[in-house]
């Protein structure tokens, strides 16, 4: 049993899968002998082959109509869009099409398959290349959309979303990719979709999180512990559906919630999860329901990166105003 | 094999000076037009016409193919004119396009349609009331019994094409000996989508036939607004793949073009794009009034060469067609629609909850709630 | 004085400044002779010519990205889809380019142009034209989203997003496009971006809401004032950048908020009004709060269209529940 | 007037037999190949070069320009590699198509370039410094103070092209004497925003001239698995432009196409596509490692056509060259170079507010407490 990273629980679980079912193709832009820019797919060329583990032109409208094809003749579509920046080319795919087949064709045709995308800021990287838009697709009626936050989360979830009968856009927090390694053992076993994951009992607040922020909010969880605050820490990673009613029970329990994301404050994820709260748990509220969020602007290019990220001691400055909160 | 998009690469050409530049030819191509019958039912030249145009009933039984159609359509445009239909989409003079490539494919090739492609999915084993029902706002009417493979409508243009090409990756990859017809508007090839489908057919060697309707209007908007191009064959050129036009209107020419088309994609030898040169006879949909801008005359000039009754003429000059024949074969197709839209009006409006219970595999448990308030609601 | 529909109110706002303004040009698929297929456009082909009111080739990221190129000399592009559901193909150039140009340029190159839609189920169309996606690009900062409800406000709205300096996505409610006629003075007078209208003053609740449904919602309020219910109407009319002052005054006000919107439930405009009252207001809060919402499914084939959408009854009953809530 | 992609379109062809199937051809079409300097810096033919050619001082001056983006790329690598700069992609061994093409340009044309564009933006008026602060992670660097029409580099590949074809009908509609460039990569083309402009630019005549950059890579993806064509330059067949295939290190052959386009363009003859073939002689960018992929032997083979050394053997061998001009030449630059780096390190980074001030004209009062918090935060 290894420790192994973020995106190295991602190639496993693709591997395995690889392995486990012949119907599992994986392909993108530079997916092959490059494997990835990330390396998400390292190595996985030369062990299924190319027929396998192909390297598209590059268009993304393209990988994924490839993709609803194979997947709609039984296959099960690995695609990458190599930086959620530029999934939008694809946007019509997935929303008129991946999300609507099996509805539409009344079960007829479903679409058992992945669209990964590494997203977020925080890596320097160039402009269109930090974005945090999960919010789009968890709009859409019809996928599910998976941020796992961890590498034990990504392996299990990535071997559900593979698995699952319908389509997943799976968002990798590039972030942490590399920043910890969970030991895994690699044995197939999946986290199941749709479900919250309590990280961290508590009882004065909840602080509710996903992907790559779930680092800063435990983070944070830890200090206030330090100060004798003592937090929930609720990790989303399905964000849509959405599992509310860990949610919701939890802050039945603290009767306090600090909602932590990184995508642009306005319309986002942290908006449905309040929204919810204040139709049917305002009774338990204590206070109002906080968001740490970023800003409702373009993230900037890389200098001013820093200022726009949510950070420790946001979340700890916006928590203690909960808790104060009279 | 069918190749006319010739091209000829060759790195040696000889320079060729043309004033006081350099240039050397490095590829050449050709667009190649075909057609059969002429309007006036005739095969054009003395050249022997493809084997299963020498065939009389096959021929026939075309004939009664493209007029189902367009009994079909007829009798749709009356549903929508009573209240009775959705917007539908007639396919009048187009009917060779559809029933040619349609017939061209085997029953394990698949279809990809477009919305105008009720000519092609019927004669590909989509039921008649299934064009009807979808039309009509029934979901129902893509879970096609038949046609269990082929994918329902794309109204979001030229995406079709990008599927297509999934489904012949699927198909390569399994190493089957079938392939995947796809049909496009002349207008939904200037998105994008059609181009990127061409590129990875050509540079994956795909089975699969992309057929351009090239009806010459799109809505409003005339072919020559369109694109500057002479031939919307020639589109292939950019994907480095084989194309030819043909006489959308003679369905020996569509058929022909289609099956070594289908031919080829089954054995390997990578897509084809045919473009089919044929005229809308009919409003865009029956929400529109094409009056308000198409030219004076056109439909006048249209209807002397439509694909119906060329081959009408064809047959009754070859006596294998009497006025007796048609009165017959238009009861029968009347019938035959007849039932199907029996079908469709009988059929049940679903319950509020089929809004729901085909959304996924599971329904999440948040919308649960939100299915069962439907049905309270809709019980009212 | 004429009386006029929210659609010739679209038409008339249009004429009047490519009247004015020689930078303004409209084009789309099927605007010209045809005048679009609503007649939005109808007849400004005759009168400002073919150089000014173009058919383009059948392409939405074209269309979209002609007007990118074309606003950046400062001309004033007004780009028809022909439907909201056609609008993905243009999401990467909308979401990538035009949310960020002048951002990304300092202001050195600016877009000041407008890209319209009609949107909304209801009117027995076919698939994939009755998408209300709005939250999709209210969620992009950097854009400016309006939905108007009734013709005065069409014509006043569309005059102000042709002028505005930035992109507007400005979605017309095509159900109500005929239903209504205002008398409207074409002086060219524009009513302000960014801001709510209070339709109707209230003091038990706030039911705000945007676009088509503001027809119900106002009836609603009408039905519920005979029962003795006294409810402000607020119409939106920009999604984003949201006006929620007016909507948090409001609910100070009136201690209840009950939000109307036709697009599926999560993640919606409702969503943020929702988050924000929970963040800003909850304190004036006398009871959860309600979305009234098309459901968390594709909008389905004109069949069961009427199950799907928002109705009057459905905001009665809910805003009941909301005033009875103890 | 260039014009290479000729078509014949000719109703009246004879009909030709291949087979039993008749067809007719209707178009036909041929790329050409344009080279005057091969790589060893002689003039391949005894036709006369082009004007400019011919005056040794423009000669030299291209050639000071190419070295001049060589060693900003240089300058620019190592500042990466040493934690000063954020991710950069070079154009090692392009530069002759940037400054090429960009010497082209009269300044009144506008330039819509791509991410490794950093070539024909110096030649056209970006400043070196507005190319470092633009990958130096300062969003000041797309102000650019000289090239005020120019766009900045478009991140999302393909989007720069219908871009361009905006600008150029706004030129259009002005009825204005100038045009606009675009470059792309090869791996682009496969982009359906690539097609849709050069689809609206062939109806629309407009003047813009497309350049292909090809480089032969796509980060790691080779031509050869990007499209089935023989040649890019057949792409512009499909929307019926003229095009013309160029060799891409040869900087007289890239300016004399340029030149020659723009001039089409500024006159009303519509859309060119030049294609040239270079190669990447470097990472894709400082965040790749080409030796994962990149077969043996390539690197060494491109390093002997690549541009710079061509010119500079043709400017010795016309003893318009020594050793000593190149030596103060190259600390000429290193000069200049060093000036812009140290303009760019020298650039204080944005306050926070700047996260918010440009983002509409006015920011929304919902966004202003955002604004303050940010200053706020940044503050401590
Ligand atoms: C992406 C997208 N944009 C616009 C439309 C609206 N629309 C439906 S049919 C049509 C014209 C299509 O013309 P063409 O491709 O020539 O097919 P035809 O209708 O002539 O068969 C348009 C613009 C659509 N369905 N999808
Ligand atoms: C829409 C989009 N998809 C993917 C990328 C990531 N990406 C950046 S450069 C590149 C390869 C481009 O190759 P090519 O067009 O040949 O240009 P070159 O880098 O060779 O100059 C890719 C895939 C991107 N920037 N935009
Ligand atoms: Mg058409
Ligand atoms: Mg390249």
């Amino acid at each position: 049993m290894a420790a192994i990273t973020l995106i190295e629980a991602v190639n496993k679980a693709i591997a395995y899968e690889m392995e486990a079912d012949k119907e599992v193709v994986v392909f993108g832009e530079d997916v092959g002998i490059n494997g990835g820019v990330f390396r998400a797919t390292d190595g996985l060329q030369e062990k299924f082959g190319e027929e396998r583990v192909i390297d598209t032109p590059l268009a993304e409208a393209m990988i994924a109509g490839l993709a609803i094809g194979m997947a709609a003749q039984g296959m099960k579509p690995i695609a990458e869009i190599q930086f959620m920046g530029f999934i939008f080319p694809a946007a019509d795919h997935i929303i008129s099409h991946c999300a609507r087949m099996r509805n539409r064709t009344r079960g007829r045709l479903t679409l058992p398959m992945v669209i990964r995308a590494p997203y977020g800021g925080g890596i320097h990287a160039p402009e269109n290349h930090s974005e945090s838009t999960e919010a789009i697709f968890a709009h859409i009626p019809g996928l599910k959309v998976v941020m796992p936050s961890n590498p034990s989360r990504a392996y299990g979830l990535m071997l559900a979303a593979i698995r699952d009968p319908d389509p997943v856009i799976f968002l990798e927090p590039k972030r942490v990719y590399r920043i910890e390694k969970h030991e895994i053992e690699d044995n197939g076993e999946e986290y199941p979709l749709g479900m919250c994951f309590v990280d961290r009992e508590g009882t004065d607040i909840t602080l509710v999180s996903w992907g790559a922020m779930l680092h800063e909010t435990k983070q944070a969880a830890e200090k206030l512990a330090a100060e004798g605050i003592s937090a929930e820490v609720i990790d989303v990673a399905t964000v849509s559906p959405l599992d509310i009613d860990t949610i919701l029970e939890s802050v039945e329990k603290t009767g306090r919630i600090c909602i932590v994301q990184e995508a642009p404050k306005s319309g986002a994820i942290g908006s449905e999860i309040a929204a919810e709260i204040a139709e049917k748990g305002i009774m338990n509220l204590l206070a109002p329901i906080g968001r740490v969020s970023g800003y409702d602007t373009v993230i900037p290019y890389y200098r001013l990166e820093k200022q726009y990220m949510p950070k420790i001691e946001h979340i700890i400055e916006e928590v203690k105003r909960i808790v104060e909160y009279r | 094999m069918l190749s006319t998009a010739d091209s000829i690469y060759s790195k040696e050409s000889v320079p060729q000076t043309r004033g006081a530049v350099v240039l050397t030819t490095v590829a050449r191509f050709e667009i190649k037009y075909q057609q059969y019958m002429d309007e006036t039912g005739t095969f054009i030249s003395n050249d022997v016409p493809p084997a299963f145009a020498r065939d009389i009933d096959t021929l026939k039984q075309l004939y009664r193919d493209m007029n189902r159609v367009r009994v079909l359509d007829q009798k749709a445009y009356a549903l929508q004119r009573t209240g009775k239909m959705g917007t539908y989409p007639a396919a009048t003079g187009q009917e060779a396009i559809g029933v040619g490539f349609g017939s061209a494919m085997t029953k394990e090739d698949v279809l990809v349609p477009y919305y105008r492609g009720q000519a092609s999915m019927i004669q590909h084993g989509v039921l008649m009331e299934e064009v009807l029902l979808y039309w009509g706002g029934y979901e129902k009417g893509c879970d096609y019994q038949v046609a269990k493979e082929d994918f329902p409508i794309a109204v979001p243009i030229a995406t079709q094409s990008l599927h297509a090409t999934g489904v012949a990756k699927a198909i390569q990859m399994r190493g089957e000996k079938r392939c995947v017809f796809t049909e496009i508007g002349e207008g939904g090839t200037s998105q994008g989508d059609f181009y990127e489908a061409l590129n990875v057919a050509g540079i994956w060697n795909l089975p699969v036939v992309f057929i351009i309707n090239n009806n010459q209007w799109a809505i409003s908007v005339p072919s020559e607004l369109q694109t500057n191009c002479e031939t919307y064959a020639q589109k292939a050129i950019a994907a480095g793949i084989d194309s030819v036009q043909v006489d959308g209107n003679d369905i020996v020419a569509v058929k022909e073009a289609s099956d070594k088309a289908a031919e080829k994609a089954r054995n390997g030898g990578g897509p084809t794009v045919i473009e089919c040169i044929s005229l809308r006879l009919c409003d865009h949909t029956t929400a529109d009034d094409a009056t308000r801008y198409r030219p004076e005359g056109e439909l006048d000039d249209g209807w002397t060469k439509e694909p119906i009754i060329r081959m009408r003429k064809y047959l009754e000059s070859k006596s294998a067609w009497s006025s007796e024949d048609e009165t017959n074969m238009l009861e029968e197709l009347a019938a035959e629609v007849q039932q199907a839209v029996d079908n469709y009006l009988n059929t049940p409006v679903d319950p509020p909850e089929a809004m729901f219970d085909y959304l996924y595999e599971e329904l999440p448990e948040k919308t649960v709630a939100q299915r069962e308030l439907a049905i309270a609601r809709g019980a009212k």
